[in-house]
């Protein structure tokens, strides 16, 4: 009973905060000239040229997201099964790009792969690649997913670390009995976390789907920039809310697979014994391949774009005017993302376990309508949110009017994701150990706090890292929303970016990392010894 | 004591302003500014939004089109302010629904290094030469100060004309980007020979000292288009005196010079403020002779042939 | 009184009936054993006690108390006051053994210094002091069984559910463990249901025995009822060795069994044919048997020697402590049997 | 041919030292079984053996080649060939029955239909082919640990270490399953390691038990040896019942027992204190026996009852076929005894 009324509790709380927006926004879009009509949606699913625009967006997403995987995967497992030079030093390095708005990174790689780029240069040079096909390249569908995985891949970094974390080391040991490590790892160690990864390409798919700056940046004609053209040119927010639909028709197709492909097997891996926690392999050559590939990597995604950042910045006297014109957005930042990413760790722990322990017939149903949301474009829901939230009376005024809208912007954007990644680590936490407590006659919520969240430890961390970052980086309905002083550093970063000296946009750039991986190193800190238990799984 | 202004000019030259003048008056300004990403609609999007219960006291755009529309959807109010008596007539709106100042012109900018002075482009219609193939840059006709052009085009230039023209260009090979920022960035890194920008951006391309400069087009031709600021105040927005205390503030002469001064090299309206050598002032260069209310409209009816000019 | 009754249990899993109509009871304080071969239901059943798992149909009542009936719950797991040591043990690896223990005293709301007495105790009685401080996944096969079982007894329980606690844990200590049971379910006269495939364990702790095949209950009685009057074969033939011959009836309580006629009662049959049955130890090497055969293979089991022994076309397993070789021949006699 | 040679063997967790120094030797194809109380040290050892420990000290040779020696590993886990039963099973919960017996062979690079004609042969000798699609987690616990040792067996490997793969077995489909891997054992013949807690398990399957206590060796032999000349007081006591009671020798083979003076070699002492050590079933009750004794308690445990008999103000152990209620005064004789 308690169990059931929080759960439901959280899922109207998300209901209520996400759905009554949206579903405004979509309500419009029906609703014209006094009656109901289609006439917006009409064309999107009848037009030969929308068709192509869809393909074109799914070309996108869909090659971001592997991209993205064969760059988070092995980094992830590297850092999780074996031990090597600067580790944790990469570790940290490594959510820089998720950090960055993908903007950036865009216009970073289209300045060193643009014509006069020096990487272009140099690659004409030496791989005699003609300069024209490089940059052709970066302003291309694949150069927009190329930037975007890079953007997104340490999302599933994370994600598969810690997933590896919990794969006890007796599943591994009684494999590598008769099978070589590279067997044990395909045919065990792999599929027991497929989940996680299957579900950290899922985000990262839908992510690049509704991304909108890299696109816009490139000039690619797909679904987030027909959104905008109707936004900012026609000023035809219905036409704009109805181009969202395909991004949630896309969104749930790939959910429902994703449901089906995992259902009937069970991943419960927690609690099993073994000669330690989770395995680590020492052999020399792994750990020199770690070291090699996550060398080039970060070369690849943090030195070649962010050199230019670094040798821009001339004198320390930016710095100053950088934090001048950022110190109120730093702290807003620090304190919004670390509410926003404890909420969501919150909310997601408990909508994630609604949607993968429980009993209940609807739970399907409840995963997948929590997630659509992930798909609904930030200018939507941001209107949205204005429509709902901007009224007279003095609850609105209080919530519209204080940092509070924005805590809402950010559960509707991101509960998805948090309660996704939940719900996946879930999945290796075994029945058995609830249903032991349980009989010892221990109330849910007591079960909850000793066992569930303890043993959730990695997934927790997970999200809460990713929540942070990703409430950090919200600009679309942030930008929306905020009251007047209630600017983020991405914002305070944005709003001067256009024509102002490049040095300090730079150090903008910098102080926005900075402050990210501040709190982020810290969370590693603390998350080492709060949960001073140590589980061994 | 407050006044909260929405400025879709770019925030670090209209903070400064702002400070000046909660200095002056110890009036506070909270400010909420616009991102080059989205186009600086973002917050025209939140006064459409906000319509039914405003935020906002006053809106500082950075061209006269918009207010326009904020006027047809009846987010904007009239007012008459007193020292808008020195602007003259055709930079206001005679419903007193936006005021317009200092301001900013289309401008051709070119990289130095590439294209020597007797190249350089004189008039817009240059660009379709083949000299220019794939050395063009202009950003999202769509959008921003671009649109305005282009519709400003049609007006003084005819529609066919216009069309054509504009065909012309794409048959050229021009690169459409996403700003006028981009545009800014590939002639000065040299991507591209030239590039048609604003004002505002060509000149923090040359304090940034890239090699590039400056051309007004058509000087003695149809002439570029000039886009003055403007400011309007919003209908029923919380603290309308202040606001009209910040309007009368931003149209006055000190400001006006200020963001002349600035990096961002405004234009004064008036005729007798004094500007930095490489500041003309409005009299200096020639202006397409264009009614505002008309450009906005114009913009209507032409951005369904531009969408799919641009290829969206 | 009756601390548990079970009706018409039954469970499916996807759509295969697992248990099938189970019903039994058991007096307070008293000690049921299931008995059963692996994969007839025993588990579901028990968890379908402690209210894991929902019957499909079947009432539940715990101290008469209806706990459960068809698919709706009445008494929530946490009302049940159950102790309950899981097959696959289900300790929290998160917790060191005190905690894990600890936990079920906590959620009962018990004293700081209450607790920790009540945990030495039970350490105690397994030997297990100096692992208090040790995490699960550190211990002993048989380690984790003690800690799983002292879980399940801190909290003394209204009703016990042990299913195979002492599967590994060694004879000796399994003995004495045993003993704590039996000890402790009787000075605090817990009613438990237990599970296991030790018959050594079912019979030495249980007041009565329910046999399993196939999710249906065969025969509960007292384990002297269950060993030597069975009611079906199948109960014979699983609980203990056994010999089981086809006979004639000849007539009124005579029977022909490949070793000539035997008067034994036949319960009114005069004509026909049944089984006789009987145990291993039943039967007798002596040299003055009446039956005869050929010992066709012999095991060496501890106690005594397992002999196959060939006879009048029969095959018969008899025990014996003396050591004979393989190939020689045995007068024996039968000096007990059971006709079913 | 040795198949296992164990060397001086040492394992250290966290400073306590879990095995000190066990050596043993197997010849191919025979079996050896480990017995020892919970937490001797058994699944270390074979954890080590298997490669998935690292020894602090020792060699282990595989075969006469040299697998480990001390901390430094020669062998890898996968050259070893070892078939594993592990006594938490680790079954791969995302993979099903098929393809949990399956990977050991993929990785071996089998065939697909070689493949299939392996798996259900040894579905087969489980009876399990009902369950190669099911998950583990949807089975019973005995189905599960069978599927644990179909995985060992069905690469067939040079060396199988089976811990405790009967533990949740009933014992009839026990029988069958020993059989079974006694049959295949003999027939590939395959080396095995088998640790285990049911006696009768281990003295049916073993050629040789190895009687461990806290990390070392006591006693290694014969079934046969083990049971009757244990020669440590741990061993007499750990396997199987027995009666040990102090003595007193009064002149060479001659013993002064609580029921007076006995004949009996004492290996050349004339004098002091000895043990008698003697089996319950070695002693008999019968009227003309020169001991009597009155019955304190009765267990019944099938086959046979367990008396206790205090006599002579000694308490012994025996077991008797016949009923005689607590209390009664009753008569026995020792028929064999031994002196530690
Ligand atoms: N969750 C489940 N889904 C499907 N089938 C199940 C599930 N749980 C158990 N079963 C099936 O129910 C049958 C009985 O299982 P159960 O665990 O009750 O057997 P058991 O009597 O405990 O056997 P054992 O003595 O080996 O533990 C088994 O055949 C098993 O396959
Ligand atoms: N990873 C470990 N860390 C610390 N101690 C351990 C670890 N593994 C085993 N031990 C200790 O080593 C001892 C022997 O363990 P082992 O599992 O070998 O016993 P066992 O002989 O298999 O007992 P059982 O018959 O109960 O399985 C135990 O006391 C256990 O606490
Ligand atoms: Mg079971
Ligand atoms: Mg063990």
């Amino acid at each position: 009973m308690q169990k059931n009324l929080t759960l439901i509790f959280f899922l109207a709380l998300f209901s209520c905060i996400a759905f009554f927006p949206i579903a405004w926004m979509f309500g419009g879009s029906l609703y014209e000239g006094g009656s109901i009509s289609f006439v917006y949606y009409h064309d999107i699913f009848l037009t030969k040229k929308y068709a192509d625009i869809i393909s074109r967006s799914l070309i996108l997403a869909s090659v971001a997201a592997i991209f993205a995987v064969l760059m988070g995967v092995p980094a992830g497992f590297f850092l999780a099964k074996t031990n090597f030079f600067l580790k944790n030093f990469y570790k940290l390095c490594f959510f820089i790009p998720l950090i960055i708005p993908p903007y950036t990174i865009g216009i970073a790689w289209t300045n060193i792969l643009g014509k006069a780029g020096f990487l272009n240069q140099f690659l004409s040079h030496y791989l005699f690649l003609p300069p024209q096909s490089v940059s052709a390249f970066i302003y291309s569908i694949y150069g927009a997913s190329f930037i975007l995985s890079m953007n997104l891949f340490p999302l599933i970094m994370i994600m598969t670390e810690y997933a590896l974390k919990n794969v006890p080391s007796s599943l591994e040991e009684s494999g590598l009995i008769s099978g070589s490590f590279f067997q044990v790892m395909k045919g065990i160690t792999l599929p027991l976390i497929s989940p996680v990864i299957f579900s950290g390409m899922m985000i990262a798919f839908v992510f690049s789907l509704s991304e909108f700056g890299v696109p816009s940046l490139l000039q690619l004609n797909v679904l987030t920039t027909q959104i905008f053209t109707q936004f900012s040119a026609f000023y035809n927010e219905k036409a704009a809310t109805a181009l969202a639909f395909p991004l949630i028709m896309i969104t749930i197709i790939i959910f429902a697979s994703e449901q089906c492909k995992m259902r009937g097997k069970s991943f419960e891996i927690l609690g099993k014994s073994g000669s330690q926690a989770f395995m680590e392999y020492h052999f020399t050559w792994l750990r020199v391949s770690g070291l090699v590939f996550c060398t080039v990597l970060f070369l690849i995604v943090i030195i070649l774009p962010f050199c230019s950042l670094l040798i821009s910045i001339d004198t320390f006297k930016v710095y100053r005017d950088a934090f001048a014109l950022a110190k109120n957005g730093i702290v807003n930042s620090v304190v919004f993302g670390g509410i926003g990413a404890s909420i969501l760790t919150v909310v997601g722990f408990f909508l994630g376990y609604a949607t993968e322990k429980t009993r209940w017939r609807l739970k399907e149903g409840i995963s997948t309508f929590v997630w659509i949301f992930f798909a609904v474009p930030a200018t939507v829901a941001g209107i949205g949110l204005i429509k709902l939230w901007n009224r007279p009376h003095g609850a609105f005024q209080f919530i519209y009017g204080t940092f509070g809208i924005i805590l809402i912007g950010y559960i509707i954007r991101f509960v998805p994701l948090s309660s996704r990644i939940m719900a996946n680590f879930f999945r290796q936490i075994p029945q058995s150990m609830e249903e032991a407590g349980a009989v010892t006659g221990a109330s849910w919520f007591r079960i909850t706090g000793n066992i569930l969240a303890p043993l959730q430890k990695n997934g927790i961390i997970a999200t809460w890292i990713i929540s942070f970052i990703f409430c950090i980086g919200e600009l679309g309905t942030t930008l929306l929303v905020y009251p007047p002083g209630h600017e983020t550093l991405p914002i305070a970063l944005f709003t001067v970016m256009a024509n102002s000296p490049e040095n300090i946009v730079s150090a903008l750039t910098l102080l926005l990392i900075g402050m990210t991986l501040l709190p982020v190193g810290i969370f590693f800190l603390i998350s080492k010894y709060a949960f001073a238990k140590k589980i061994t799984p | 004591n407050e006044v909260v202004v929405y400025s879709s000019e770019d925030k670090i030259f209209s903070e400064p302003v702002l400070k000046a003048f909660e200095k002056k008056t110890g009036i506070a300004v909270r400010a909420i500014y616009d991102t080059e990403e989205a186009k600086s609609t973002g917050l025209l999007h939140r006064l459409l939004a906000e319509r039914e219960n405003p935020q906002a006291d006053v809106f500082w755009c950075g061209d006269p089109v918009r207010p326009a529309l904020l006027e047809t959807k009846g987010v904007t109010t009239s007012y008459y302010s007193p020292i808008a008596k020195e602007i003259p007539e055709n930079y206001k709106d005679e419903g007193g629904h936006w005021t317009g100042f200092s301001a900013r012109a289309r401008v051709i900018l070119y990289n130095t290094d590439l294209v020597s002075m007797d190249e350089k482009p004189l008039s817009i219609f240059d660009l379709v030469k083949p000299e220019w193939r794939n050395q063009v840059a202009i950003a999202n006709p769509l959008f921003g100060t671009t649109a305005l052009h282009m519709a400003a085009l049609f007006i003084v230039s005819g529609d066919e004309e216009a069309k054509k023209f504009l065909n012309d260009l794409k048959r050229n090979g021009i690169k459409i980007v996403s700003s006028n920022g981009e545009v800014k960035r590939l002639v000065s890194r040299g991507e591209v020979k030239a590039g048609i920008t604003d004002t505002d951006d060509a000149n923090v391309a040359i304090l940034d000292n890239y090699p590039v400069k400056i051309v007004f087009p058509d000087k003695d031709g149809i002439g570029t288009l000039i886009m003055p600021n403007t400011v309007c105040l919003i209908k029923n927005g919380p603290n309308q005196e202040n606001g009209k205390k910040l309007i009368d503030y931003l149209l006055s002469r000190e400001v006006e010079k200020k963001l002349a001064w600035d990096m961002c090299a405004q234009m004064p309206l008036r005729y007798d403020v004094e500007t930095p050598a490489h500041v003309f002032s409005i009299n200096a260069i020639t202006g397409m002779n264009v009614d505002y209310h008309n450009v906005a409209k114009k913009m209507e009816e032409i951005n369904g042939f531009l969408k799919q000019w641009a290829g969206f | 009184m009756k601390s548990l009754q079970v009706k018409q249990l039954v469970k499916t899993f996807d759509k295969k009936e697992i248990v099938k109509g189970i019903s039994f009871e058991i007096e307070k304080g008293q000690l049921l054993t299931l008995l059963g071969p692996s994969g007839c239901g025993k588990t579901t059943t028990l968890r379908m006690i402690a209210g894991i798992e929902i019957p499909d149909r079947g009432e539940i009542l715990i101290d008469e108390k209806l706990a459960s009936s068809d698919k709706k719950i009445y008494i929530s797991q946490k009302e049940r006051h159950i102790g309950m040591v899981f097959q696959d043990l289900a300790l929290w690896p998160h917790m060191t053994v005190y905690e894990n223990i600890e936990f079920g005293l906590k959620s009962n709301g018990i004293r700081r210094d209450e607790r920790r007495k009540k945990i030495e105790e039970v350490l105690q009685c397994i030997n297990m002091q100096k692992y208090a401080r040790a995490y699960p996944q550190t211990l002993s096969g048989g380690q984790k069984q003690l800690v799983a079982i002292a879980r399940s007894i801190v909290t003394r329980p209204r009703l016990l559910l042990m299913d195979e606690p002492l599967s590994n844990i060694d004879v000796k200590l399994r003995q004495d463990i045993r003993q704590e049971i039996k000890r402790i379910q009787q000075e605090t006269n817990i009613t438990t249901l237990y599970v296991t495939h030790d018959q050594e364990d079912a019979f030495f702790l249980s007041n009565r025995i329910a046999v399993i095949n196939e999710g249906k209950i065969e025969q509960i009685g007292s384990p002297e009822e269950i060993y030597f009057s069975p009611e079906s074969l199948f109960v014979a033939q699983f609980v203990g060795e056994s010999n089981c011959i086809d006979v004639k009836i000849t007539g009124k309580d005579r029977l022909l069994t490949p070793w000539g006629g035997y008067v034994h009662p036949t319960n009114k049959l005069t004509t026909g044919t049944a089984k006789i049955f009987f145990r291993p130890h039943q039967v007798k090497i002596d040299p003055d048997g009446r039956c005869e055969g050929k010992i066709v293979k012999r095991d060496f089991m501890g106690e005594w020697f397992r002999y196959h022994v060939s006879s009048s076309g029969v095959e018969i397993v008899l025990y014996d402590e003396n050591n004979y070789d393989v190939g020689k021949y045995v007068k024996f006699s039968i000096n007990k049997m059971v006709t079913i």
